[in-house]
């Protein structure tokens, strides 16, 4: 959180990253915008409503339904001076570039043995519960974070997501960068002056000594609302947002699990083969000793996501799910 | 190729009845979105019913299609009932996927429905699989792969072009283009001509004027007949308008879309109008009769969305069902 | 391993998937194969050799380079009747698949109420040390293991690749099987008679009391290689294969920790992110209040693979690096 | 368009050392190969080498290529040296890519060379993706894309094509027809012709023959001199051939290609005799000339062989270097 009220404002997420995209093309003529119907309709979801008014539609380009193809454009542009921001708008494309994020994008400045880079970001989404059904739907990050040369960033606050953004698009790497499509209208406050926040370096979004959350993106309002239930029957919970699934924070996460000896990773991810895979035997090797509990893992149910919001609710974890599992790893009753 | 054939009187009247059913099912959809009945968000086919039933009424019944996010059209055209298809736009049980699928994922097999899909292009390579399914099990059956105009960005469309080509595949791919893919006008984001593309994999290609029913049939027709003979695969592109936005969430859409233009479609190149005029016209068709249709579909639509809205949702126990076959 | 020697004779893993193909297109006409060079060539690595003269090119299908199309086409068939056996050359071109493999094959059963499924089984391959650089290189199982509606088969030896394969075949759901390129030419004993083997059982293949290592597909040897020089110290380590990453056999793997109290987890894809976090804190949550040391994790080093070979040996671990950490985590000098 | 204009002498000669280096160079790799000298495989770029130096000619230092797993001539004729290249293909610190990238990936943004890439396409769409770059920081640079026919399989091209084609990118496209994809003809795996292709998506194109290095330089320089200009992307085929395997291991290959083919491209088509020939012929070039120019090249693969030999593997400390920028 912002250090000083002096010059706070307050924002959605959807204006953070609206900003963020403004400030960073102002400042660098090298940034633009690639991805469908980015331009006058800034996007399905409005996030870069207006940004082709000020930059143009060079800066703002309009792509054709052709991901593998703009993506890969937007490598090329990026190992030859510009710095691409690509629009992927549903994660569940990442199926379909892959191959320009994961073999190209990611690797091209190790096997150019460092002569070659690609300083690109590639925005993309998650998040269910939007009755968008399976192919609308994932959280794809474990997937990119799987890939050595990338950055993650899973941004979960205004605030975050800007200072994240802005870092992302100067970093000389290439950022796979994610917004969860339900927290664009939550609040928050930024500062009025330009700062940016470091890849890599985990937020303690709430201090507590009983258990460690550690959220990701869209479960961080969710660990908080269990924190607050957590509160009431006395168990004081720490939430712990690692902000970067890559390069991850180890240090601060295990340092949480070894103050509190109890931890649980929540991700919208898939559990099977997830983040939260990771993040908890990451946890459970170096805490190993401070535990006194397993470390638990709460991502999407292993289903592919149904439409019906009977169903759908159910795959994601809740603020009372993870209350539920807290208390149960706490021992309370 | 625009010149229509004629077609008998039951012939022409079902058309009607057919394209009807989409129009007022589409209209209630919209409904539903606005009165904040139906869960998500759905992509509309009216306007561009003249497409599905012209195609459709060409296939058999174990023929194959591969739909869209615009897929309520297609799947009711190719025999899918209306009260399974709101049970599965309201996430019910009773829905064609039990609601898990919901509208951009209704599926049919019982119909030859492989399904709508809401990644653009994907159902074209479905359909060429279909095509490679139907060579090798030497079946006389036909794939038809429906997609927008948009889904010519995607590379997989090419690919599988070639590879239908190559193989000969019963394959007939059939592009709806309605000028718009979202909020952009196809024209800034294809070069060239849509017709060049198929041509250039040696894919035989037709235009059709994709608001007149008969043309879009009689168009078809040779081309699924080509097909069924094994004689490869055939590009059908139809010119046509969408009347609502790209969803029904998109209301506001004068900033890409003139609304003289929208205007221009729901006047002058209706297909339902379009229809009814040569029913009158050429087959004497007395205004009655079509009221009576337009009666009969009204209460089709009725009743089904009753039906749906008694059924009940699926309860939690089946969340963790079909996930493997 | 076979139970009965009675009627057992030695083949290469190339054979065993080379026979299980055949075995299963004499038996059910459904099944075909397609890709690149897939017919005369038999692929680049010669696998399918002769699989053409007895089957046919109907059935023995050369596909353009045209990965995302052929994979397609695929679920497509998979969809219609057939049992297609979609062949990808390397493990690596998974990132042009996905959206067939993830988005509709994984999904397609599931989105359509069990109405539509698609019986697919994806062959492709892992695995490193073959000089053969960043994108030829790669075991990405992670990927696929984190999808909902997919299985996943990673064989490690010519009866357990035979075995795997026919049932993925047989199964009506789509699986992804990858073979360890450097494994084709491991030898061993298969049954004459027919045989399958269930998708989902884990396979001990070496017993031991003090240490569980638990090994995929190419680091299953590595880990019979440690295990023998631990034997030499008196450690006896309990080698155990799961044989498919999804599903998992949990049970087998915690029951195993919980005799050994420790446990090592190796898999030869990226660490970061990949197997062996899933598979280690299944084991860290299960096996919790027996396991006197934390689970371990060897992947592959988290670099893109560089070809030298003086760099590129550093990235996998070895039977002498397992070695190591088994000393280590047991405790002994 | 395969009619070639003259060019001057120096460049004539000098057309003929750098196809000769190519040529020297690959029959050097196979040796190692064949030596156990060196690690993994290549693919060998002998038989076509008319086409990278054709068309890098025409290219200035800071223009762009990027090439493919057949890339050694594309880096050599772009201005990489030999020494470096040999480093690299043996896995060497002083190879351009410190021995991490290998055969198939090596890059060297010095000599404009944007890497050879292992997946087969991929370097279409990253050559369009330095011509988008180019026009938005408004630079007078072109970028070439260089392809064997086997990836007009993949989308992506296509996709790229038709987005090079809508915004004017200052990209060629050359693709080399050497009639082989791995093992299988072309034919097999290709629909309808190549030319009509490019021309699907307005991307002028033209066909030379691959084995002159007059006509393709001929070819391709108005091509590169337009889109230099401004006015958009081309694409030229080249009909050329392999005179190796895929890659070196591929050795008997009669299987998938006839010996007497092989044979008629080695003797009636080779780029250096038709180009010697010419030297010889319309510039009456004295043999002693090509001699002494042979013999500075055989002395340059010598050299560059042993420099490279003798060059010390990369430290493991060198290993995590590299990932991040
Ligand atoms: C691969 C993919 N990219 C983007 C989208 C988002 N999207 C949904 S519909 C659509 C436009 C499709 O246009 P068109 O194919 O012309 O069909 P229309 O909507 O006009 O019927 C887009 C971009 C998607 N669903 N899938
Ligand atoms: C995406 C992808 N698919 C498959 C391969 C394996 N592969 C390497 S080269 C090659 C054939 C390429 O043929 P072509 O493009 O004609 O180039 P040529 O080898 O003839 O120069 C194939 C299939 C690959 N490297 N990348
Ligand atoms: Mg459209
Ligand atoms: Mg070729």
């Amino acid at each position: 959180m912002p250090e000083t009220t002096s010059s706070l404002h307050e924002i959605t997420m959807s204006q953070a990253i609206h900003d963020a995209l403004a400030e960073e093309m102002r400042r660098d003529p090298r940034v633009f915008i690639i991805g469908e119907d980015v331009a006058e309709a800034g996007t399905p979801f409005k996030v870069l409503a207006g940004l082709v008014d000020e930059f143009g539609k060079q800066r703002v380009i309009d792509a054709p339904i052709s991901e593998p193809g703009f993506a890969s454009i937007g490598v090329g542009a990026a190992m030859t001076g510009m710095r691409p921001v690509v629009d992927i708008m549903f994660g569940d494309f990442l199926g379909l570039v892959m191959d320009s994020i994961a073999n190209q994008a990611a690797k091209v400045h190790y096997m150019s043995g460092g002569k070659l880079k690609a300083p690109i970001v590639f925005r993309t989404t998650l998040g269910a519960t939007r009755r968008a059904a399976a192919q609308h739907s994932q959280s794809l990050q474990a997937w990119p974070s799987h890939i050595p040369g990338l950055k993650v960033v899973l941004p979960a606050t205004p605030f975050d997501a800007k200072g994240l953004l802005k870092s992302a698009i100067r970093d000389d790497n290439p950022v796979v960068f994610i917004e969860d499509k339900l927290s664009w209208q939550i609040k928050g406050l930024v500062p009025e002056e330009e700062y940016t926040l470091p890849l890599g370096v985990a937020d303690i979004k709430r201090v507590g000594s009983d258990i460690t959350l550690v959220a990701t993106s869209s479960m961080v309002q969710a660990a908080l609302g269990a924190a607050e239930k957590l509160a009431v029957i006395g168990i004081q919970a720490e939430v712990i947002d690692p902000r970067t699934t890559v390069p991850l924070d180890r240090q601060t996460l295990i340092e949480s699990a070894k103050k509190t000896s109890r931890a649980i990773v929540i991700d919208e991810g898939y559990e099977q083969y997830g983040v939260t895979a990771e993040i908890a035997s990451v946890i459970a090797d170096g805490a190993f000793y401070w535990l006194d509990a397993p470390v638990k893992r709460m991502g999407a149910l292993n289903t592919p996501v149904p439409f019906s919001p009977a169903l759908e609710d159910l795959t994601v974890p809740t603020p009372a799910s993870i209350f539920e599992m807290a208390k149960t790893l706490c021992g309370a009753h | 190729m625009n010149h229509p054939n004629p077609l008998d009187l039951e012939q022409g009247l079902h058309f009607y009845e057919q394209m009807l059913k989409i129009r007022l099912f589409e209209e209630q959809v919209n409904q539903l979105y606005l009165t904040a009945k139906m869960p998500g968000l759905a992509h509309l086919y009216a306007g561009e019913e003249a497409i599905a039933v012209g195609v459709c009424e060409t296939l058999r019944k174990n023929d194959y299609i591969t739909s869209t996010h615009r897929g309520h059209g297609h799947c009711l055209a190719k025999g899918a009932a209306v009260d399974r298809m709101f049970a599965e736009l309201l996430g019910k049980s009773a829905g064609y996927c039990r609601g898990k699928g919901g509208s951009m994922h209704i599926a049919d097999p019982e119909s030859g429905n492989l399904g709508a899909n809401a990644i653009v292009g994907a159902g074209a390579g479905l359909a060429t699989g279909a095509g490679l399914s139907i060579k090798l099990r030497a079946s006389n059956q036909v794939a038809v792969a429906f997609f927008g105009e948009g889904a010519m960005g995607q590379g997989l469309v090419y690919e599988a072009l070639n590879m239908a080509s190559l193989w000969q595949l019963p394959v007939v791919y059939v592009c709806e283009n309605n000028h718009y893919t979202e909020y952009t006008a196809f024209r800034e984001v294809l070069a060239g001509e849509l017709r060049d593309r198929p041509a250039a994999f040696q894919v035989p290609s037709k235009e059709v004027d994709g608001q007149d029913v008969r043309a879009v049939y009689n168009a078809v027709l040779p081309l699924v007949e080509r097909a069924r003979r094994g004689e490869g695969p055939a590009f059908l592109i139809c010119d046509t308008y969408r009347y609502y936005g790209h969803h029904v969430g998109d209301i506001n859409r004068a900033y890409y879309r003139p609304k003289q233009e929208e205007e221009h479609w729901r006047t002058a190149r209706d297909p339902l109008q379009i229809c009814a005029q040569w029913l009158r016209g050429e087959y004497a068709v007395p205004p009655a009769l079509l009221d009576e249709i337009g009666q009969r579909v009204a209460d089709e639509i009725r009743l089904g969305l009753e039906f749906a809205m008694q059924a009940p949702f699926p309860t939690p126990s089946e969340l963790m069902e079909d996930i493997y076959a």
